[in-house]
């Protein structure tokens, strides 16, 4: 079991983004998230990933309580979202090194590895600001390959990149999928939602409308 | 049980505060030294006082609402926040009113006044801080925190102060107790006392109101 | 009657006037606001 | 163990952010010299009025531009959400918290190493009790500058209002921390018959230390919410 949700809801201030969602995600299971903008589709993807805590409701990640065990957990997931969380100053190759400092083990070589196939290496040391936003994406993605999670969250992945970029991501999908890493992913974009996914979840102003399951 | 204790909070709370302005104003003896002036004392003791208490309410309630979660104890640290400021203010002004006749200036940099003057600002910035988090979780968390970052200040800035008035100037207060100052001293001590617990639990009931209606906004109207 | 200063008074009124103004004021303030009534929402 | 990695780490990444943003560095030296010219101006021409109170100039400068740096140093972290990788890696907080509060220490210790020498020619001082005791003041006074500073900023940076918010949170709590800074700095540079230097300095490193104590333990349920 990946993910069991109970009753999640989460409000900013006087807004309700998530009313009650309850939900249960098996290991290895890809599941597209579908909705309109402001749907809440960003919000429950930032509580599943511990990034945000929710309101209300209880949350498990891989049979451990997200409220006590967020440290545990967060060493097996990844979370893709528009903010790439990168540091501007800092060069694409010192922003990847700065996960080993902080203590992922992590080899040289794979840090070449993953720099060479989201295709940065002759940008490696050129600052993050200097960037595109493309480009940021592909950084964000080298820097989930390192990570190499169990659980996979994926924000509207396919925004702003090339078409290579986009072909580069829904690779390193059905890679991960291969291997049998959980995978939610959000995207308007519902053809390759569907193609890629087992499982389609529909939310619809902070509640769930529908699920194939 | 709610109700019939706000009611006696509310008769004891405005009982004394009349019972102890009446024998501080013309029942209690004029002082040798300083005349009829001192009889500020009656309501700038108790005001210091219940200032202190409030402050220390909040405290307590910060470091519950970081073990704990629970918003009640939010509501607390809030109410007991905002009328510690109430009580600040009211300090701040009566001991500029005595301090005036008395030591002939508005101010003086005497550690006491000093000190509450700026845990005033302290706290002011506190319900500032508050008052700028939408969020709710966020809200209640920082100022938990704040809550108790503001409060190791005041053994600190009390200490400092000293230290730093004690090189120019040495400004002593009245300790003078005559048994018949005593009683209103303490009538009005138990009136602040009992109007902070009114005042900070009509102020707890507001905040819990209104954070009922914010999660009972969650089932109403059906999203599109 | 008096001690050393004279016109005490003036400073003892002042003084008692805020404290039951700002008490009654702000206990109006409290009351009001903590009426279930009164915190409907527009 | 963890603690003291993650602790080097953000050390190492902030210094390393601070030198690449030299130009931004060069902008707070800039307005903390001229905060001191300023107050200078303020006070009138009167070298030992000036002479005298330039302790309260130097450190009220120093204050003013910790406002500016330290919510700076703050913003890097929240731009991409750069603090929120750090927490899904997941990075031991304290550590970050402790070596963000050095980093920022160390900055204000260079404004102070630009600002001390110009006091001295301004306003005709001199550390008659010798340079090692006005680094002490100078590091101890940093660092309880930074400790309650790194804990706002955080809080501050995420906020709307950060412009008013920051200060307002701040200085009244800053209050110890100035007095004693000044007071200490007074002693070093006229001379401590009373032998009062020490009890200033106790005040200044409790207060650093108490809130260091306190943005350790509290900064992870801050960067948490």
């Amino acid at each position: 079991m990946s993910i069991q949700a109970h009753h999640l809801a989460r409000r900013y201030g006087r807004h309700w983004a998530l009313r009650g969602i309850s939900l249960t995600i098996q290991r290895g299971e890809s599941v597209f998230l579908r909705g309109a903008n402001g749907a809440g589709k960003t919000t429950l993807l930032r509580v599943l990933s511990t990034a945000l805590q929710p309101s209300q409701g209880t949350l498990c990640l891989f049979g451990l309580d997200a409220q006590t065990h967020y440290h545990e957990i967060r060493q097996r997931l990844a979370l893709i979202t528009h903010h790439t969380h990168l540091y501007e100053a800092l060069t694409a190759h010192e922003n990847l090194v700065l996960l080993k400092n902080y203590g992922l083990i992590l080899s040289t070589q794979e840090l070449q590895s993953a720099l060479a196939r989201v295709n940065l290496k002759k940008h490696a040391h050129r600052p993050v600001s200097e960037f595109s936003a493309g480009m940021r994406r592909r950084l964000g993605l080298a820097r989930m390959l390192l990570q190499k999670p169990e659980l996979v969250l994926l924000d509207e992945p396919f925004g702003q990149l090339d078409v290579d970029g986009v072909q580069l991501q829904e690779e390193i999908i059905t890679d991960f999928k291969q291997r049998g890493v959980t995978i939610i992913m959000s995207t308007h974009d519902h053809d390759r939602g569907y193609a890629l996914c087992d499982r389609e979840l529909w939310l619809d102003g902070g509640i769930l409308r529908g699920a194939t399951p | 049980m709610g109700r019939f204790l706000d009611l006696g909070l509310f008769i004891i709370a405005s009982g004394l505060l009349l019972l102890g302005s009446i024998w501080g104003l013309w029942i209690a003896p004029p002082e040798a030294m300083m005349g009829d002036v001192y009889r500020i004392m009656f309501v700038h003791v108790p005001s210091a006082w219940a200032a202190l208490m409030a402050y220390t309410t909040c405290l307590v309630a910060s470091v519950i609402y970081l073990f704990s979660g629970k918003s009640g104890a939010d509501h607390v640290a809030a109410a007991s926040a905002e009328v510690g400021l109430v009580f600040n203010a009211l300090l701040l002004i009566t001991g500029s009113l005595w301090g005036r006749p008395t030591w002939g200036v508005w101010w003086t940099w005497d550690p006491r006044l000093t000190t509450a003057a700026i845990m005033f600002f302290a706290y002011a910035g506190y319900l500032a801080l508050r008052g700028a988090i939408d969020d709710d979780r966020r809200r209640s968390t920082w100022c938990a925190v704040v809550g108790i970052i503001i409060y190791a200040d005041i053994p600190i800035v009390w200490f400092s102060v000293k230290m730093w008035n004690s090189l120019h100037q040495l400004q002593s207060s009245p300790k003078t107790m005559d048994p018949a100052m005593v009683t209103p001293l303490r009538i009005g001590a138990f009136a602040f006392l009992f109007a902070f617990l009114w005042l900070v639990r009509r102020r707890v009931v507001a905040l819990r109101l209104r954070a009922q209606n914010d999660i009972l906004m969650m089932n109403e109207g059906d999203p599109r | 009657m008096n001690g050393l200063i004279n016109g005490g008074w003036d400073y003892v009124n002042a003084a008692y006037s805020i404290v039951w103004f700002v008490l009654i004021s702000y206990g109006i303030f409290a009351w009001k606001q903590s009426r279930p009534n009164q915190e409907k929402l527009p | 163990m963890n603690f003291l990695r993650s602790g080097w780490a953000t050390l190492q990444k902030d210094m390393r952010i601070e030198w690449r943003g030299r130009a931004r560095a060069q902008g707070a030296l800039c307005f903390a010299t001229l905060v001191l010219l300023l107050f200078s101006f303020a006070a009138g021409p009167d070298a030992v009025t000036l002479g005298r109170h330039a302790p309260g100039y130097v450190w009220l400068a120093i204050l003013l531009t910790s406002t500016l740096s330290l919510s700076e140093s703050m913003r890097v972290e929240m731009d991409d959400r750069a603090l929120e990788g750090l927490r899904l890696l997941p990075v031991d907080m304290r550590g970050f918290f402790l070596g963000k509060l050095v980093s920022n220490a160390l900055f204000l210790c260079c404004i102070a190493l630009i600002l001390f020498p110009m006091s001295f020619a301004l306003f005709e001082v001199k550390p008659t009790l010798g340079f090692a005791r006005l680094a002490g003041v100078v590091l101890s006074g940093s660092m309880a500058i930074s400790a309650p500073g790194t804990i706002y900023a955080t809080m501050a940076t995420q906020l709307k209002a950060r412009d008013i918010l920051f200060p307002m949170l701040l200085f009244p709590v800053l209050v110890p921390a100035l007095v004693a800074s000044v007071k200490a700095t007074s002693l070093v540079l006229f001379g401590d018959p009373m032998h009062e230097f020490g009890g200033w300095m106790s005040v200044l490193v409790i207060f650093a230390f108490v809130y260091s104590i306190l943005g350790i333990v509290l900064f992870e349920r801050i960067v948490e919410e």
